[in-house]
């Protein structure tokens, strides 16, 4: 079975319906080390997404394109950090894919460590410095391993959500070293960065909608 | 409960601000057609000058767009609450404001602007508009002295604004004008202490929480925590725990100049800043440090948060020409 | 538990407050020596001119002291919170701004204030000061048209100050600057909406109660009770509520010109008053009245109290040319 | 036994003690109808005529240099209704025993009338506005009806303080025709009236100190 537009859209849908549950959660996590509008910026965004989408023609529309319009409806609702951050993922998937009318596991996978990658590119972060990379790149890693072992899609986005739980729930150890909580020193230990809360959120919805 | 505010639909207020916004001051103000949120000074830009892009987070207000105007910023690109504008309107302001001779961005140093900056100084290069960037960094309350480029912009945006804005309207060049937005940084220290907290028009919660006795040191204006909470003190020792830290790093000599804001951060009352302000010119006639200028007021905002904010400009003779140069915004007039 | 404020004595807030005023404005504003609270504009009284003294309670800053100025008051007397000033520096400030042509008072129509300002006015008689007296009565919230100089003086004040202050500085003798004036108050028209209380310094508790879901129309600076009690509404329910109480009365026709003033009581942010200013727009659009200038912002305050006030000044050519006048006080600059 | 300077030195001491007391309770009658400041007024007026009188040689002044003292100072601390009301009540209360060095009981019932008779004089107040004329009148015409039935100074005053108690009382069925409070129209039923409140409070510490 393979992974098209629509099946994409799906995705973007159901990430929308999950983040827009977990808004209030979100806003509070970012109350505490931030400025406590993460989950409104979060829903913002994937809605603006989703009604950016509803208006392609799906049958006329490849990954590619599907992907940059969405990077585009992003960044352009959002600002905030989660805006430059989700939309240069978007746009990295999206060149990950380019040409490619039906994904197969590997390409989704592919796909999925691009956004980590992006995410990456455009934040400057590390792994341990308290932000979304701490959820993300440890599952794009886990589910590049998964894949790697012949493991089928499905158990490798399982493996990203686990690995991205871990990840999230380990910032809780961390000081923050980017981003708005940056300043906070060992104020910030003890509380779950919000992006990386949400970036659980995000790959579950993924997750389930893949699978 | 939800907290109380006179708004129709939390997802429009920023929009529906700025329709208010452009009623109020037509002839300081328009937007850039087919991009609501870019707002250009009818009587700034003009050719062979440096254009000066503002902007970030609403909620601030009369921050940004209230320092949009001749003698200071010719556009600012509006975010909603607390959060950067996406680089599109950035863009648009940066094309409408450009006179040929490079237009500057700046805008408090947070990482969501700093991302949606970058990627608009990106565009508008393709566009073959030369665009530099200057942070504003004055929140001493929020890195060690050592890490000043990682300090967030505050209230203090207002005089690094002004001077750069003058600089810009005295038709200096791009690299003159980049210098003297970097001076007037680097002469900016502002911290602030914050009551209580405000509310997202979107959530309607209040954004952190504190006690019915407590203050904070050092709070940024997004309600970022800051330094320290302790009891609230009285003006007197307020001030001076704010002022100990600011003169600690400016280090003034007897005789020097300085420019004084005391900033509400929304809902203290001017009673409460002008007592505040009385212990500032206490504490610099002590040390025989002589103000130039004082501004007292809602300046830099974070909606109806109580608190309030105290920035030291440390002039020379060329920031204070650059602070005294007339300027004409909607929102108020210096000068 | 208290309220939080940033004071230092609640009985010393007012002269505080004061001595923190004259710091910042040493260049608009000086006490007579002897009367600490009578403010004096350094630049306006002068011979041959009639003197505007205005006054009454501390507790809404930026009024009345802002309102000092060339081309604006030439002295405020300054009361307790809440209170009227006492007829010595009421006196006081009459004897300052004396020109040998008159001194105006002009003031808020309260109780206390009109018995201590007609004291003083007395005591200038005696004097050889002739003195006259507009009370202002713009709250069209606090009693029948037909008892129209029964009502409260709010916000409004800005304008009808303005007026009396431009003909003043125009050197109109006193039966005109009277007239003036008393047009102007006749032709101002103003309704609050208060969302929560504020609270008096000496006793840092909540000057009224009100539900965590309600507002009060019609409420009044100092938090005296309104109109009625409801549900808080929209943003476009309050300000039609309120639009309609005073188109009533004021009864544009198409065409008219008006000043519009969208004031904060004390904590309530730019960003809602901008949203309420978009539908008083819309309104008057709507109705063929032409905005010939708009302030919004902090201009009549109480305290910390949460809400705004609408006020319409219905201009006629003379009026406007009152409005349109320069003044320059150290708050702000208009005309 | 007369009354002369010192017994009423004594006599606004007890009403500074007694006013200060009872400041919080006439700050939330304001509240209600008013301005939430009565209780501060008041004390700081009587606070100030204390420290005005504690500074006065009172072997050399008659009680009429002395309630003009107290006028003066209450006037200059308060401004606000009271202001003015109180001062001229200190005011014509000097003019109604000027020139005696000591007060008979009918001197005292005098100078409690012309009390009464400032306060209307200056707030042009008729009985029935919900104002502290409501307390204050009937208070002076009961202090008046028991010294001419020959009751003693004592017996006056206690007549009169239960004069002005009823009067306070009534003022809850009143609507407020003066001051603040007039412009609430029906909403202003229920309530006592602040001013009135603390007539009671400042006739009861008369009554107590000169009787
Ligand atoms: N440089 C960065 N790299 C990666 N993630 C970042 C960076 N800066 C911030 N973030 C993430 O962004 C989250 C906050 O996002 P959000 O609240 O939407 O933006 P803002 O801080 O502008 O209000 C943080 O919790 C963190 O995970
Ligand atoms: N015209 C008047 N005549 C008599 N008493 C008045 C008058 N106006 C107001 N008062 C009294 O003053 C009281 C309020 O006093 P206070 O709170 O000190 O002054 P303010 O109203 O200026 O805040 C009212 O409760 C009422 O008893
Ligand atoms: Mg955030
Ligand atoms: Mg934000
Ligand atoms: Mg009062
Ligand atoms: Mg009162």
């Amino acid at each position: 079975m393979t992974i098209g537009a629509s099946d994409l859209k799906r995705m973007f849908d159901a990430i929308a319906v999950a983040i827009e549950a977990d808004r209030d959660r979100l806003c509070q996590l970012d109350g505490v080390i931030g400025d406590a509008d993460h989950g409104i910026a979060m829903a913002l965004g994937f809605n603006a997404v989703r009604d950016a989408l509803a208006s392609l023609d799906l049958a006329a529309t490849e990954p590619t394109g599907l992907l940059n319009t969405a990077a585009k409806s992003f960044l352009n609702a959002v600002g905030a950090s989660s805006g430059p951050l989700y939309a240069t993922a978007f746009m990295r998937a999206a060149a990950a894919v380019k040409g490619k009318a039906e994904l197969a596991d590997s390409d989704v996978v592919a796909l999925f460590q691009a956004m980590a990658q992006g995410i990456r590119d455009r934040g400057k972060a590390e792994t341990g410095e308290k932000t979304m990379v701490d959820a993300w790149q440890p599952a794009a890693e886990a589910a590049g391993a998964s894949n790697a072992a012949g493991k089928s899609l499905a158990e490798s986005l399982q493996a990203a959500l686990a690995a991205a739980e871990r990840g999230a729930e380990a910032t809780k150890d961390m000081i923050a070293a980017k981003g708005r909580s940056s300043r906070l020193g060992e104020r910030s230990l003890g509380h779950m960065d919000p992006g990386a809360a949400s970036a659980v959120t995000v790959i579950g919805a993924m997750q389930k909608s893949l699978a | 409960m939800q907290t109380k505010k006179i708004i129709n639909d939390g997802n429009r207020a920023v929009d529906e601000m700025l329709e208010g916004i452009l009623a109020a001051h037509p002839r300081h103000l328009r937007s850039v057609d087919g991009s609501p949120r870019s707002i250009i000074a009818r009587d700034g830009p003009r050719p062979g000058k440096v254009g000066l892009v503002i902007g970030g987070g609403s909620g601030h207000e009369p921050t940004f767009l209230g320092f949009v105007g001749k003698g200071l910023a010719d556009a600012a690109a509006v975010g909603n609450v607390f959060a950067s504008p996406p680089p599109d309107p950035i863009l648009e302001c940066a094309k409408a404001v450009s006179g040929g001779a490079g237009v500057l961005f700046m805008y408090g140093n947070y990482a969501g602007d700093v991302m949606n900056f970058d990627m608009a100084a990106e565009m508008a290069g393709m566009d073959d508009i030369e665009v530099r960037t200057v942070l504003t960094t004055d929140d001493v309350a929020s890195a060690p002295l050592d890490q000043r480029q990682k300090r967030r912009g505050v209230a203090g945006n207002f005089f690094i604004f002004k001077a750069a804005g003058a600089a810009c309207d005295l038709m200096l060049p791009l690299d003159e004008v980049e210098r003297v937005a970097r001076k007037a940084n680097d002469h900016t220290f502002t911290i602030g202490v914050a009551l209580s907290p405000c509310s997202l028009p979107q959530t309607r919660r209040p954004n952190f929480e504190i006690g019915g006795d407590e203050m904070e040191i050092g709070m940024g204006i997004h309600g970022e925590p800051g330094i320290a909470r302790g009891k609230l003190g009285t003006a007197d020792e307020i001030t001076d725990e704010m002022l100990d830290k600011i003169l600690a790093e400016m280090a003034p000599k007897r005789g020097d100049k300085v420019a004084v804001l005391v900033n509400s951060l929304g809902s203290t009352p001017l009673m409460e800043l002008y007592i505040m302000n009385r212990r500032v010119k206490q504490r610099l006639d002590a040390i025989g440090v002589s103000i130039h200028a004082t501004w007292v007021g809602n300046y830099c905002t974070s909606l109806e948060m109580a608190g309030a904010s105290v920035t030291l400009f440390h002039l020379d003779e060329e920031l204070q020409a650059m602070l005294d140069h007339p300027c004409d915004c909607a929102m108020f007039r210096a000068g």
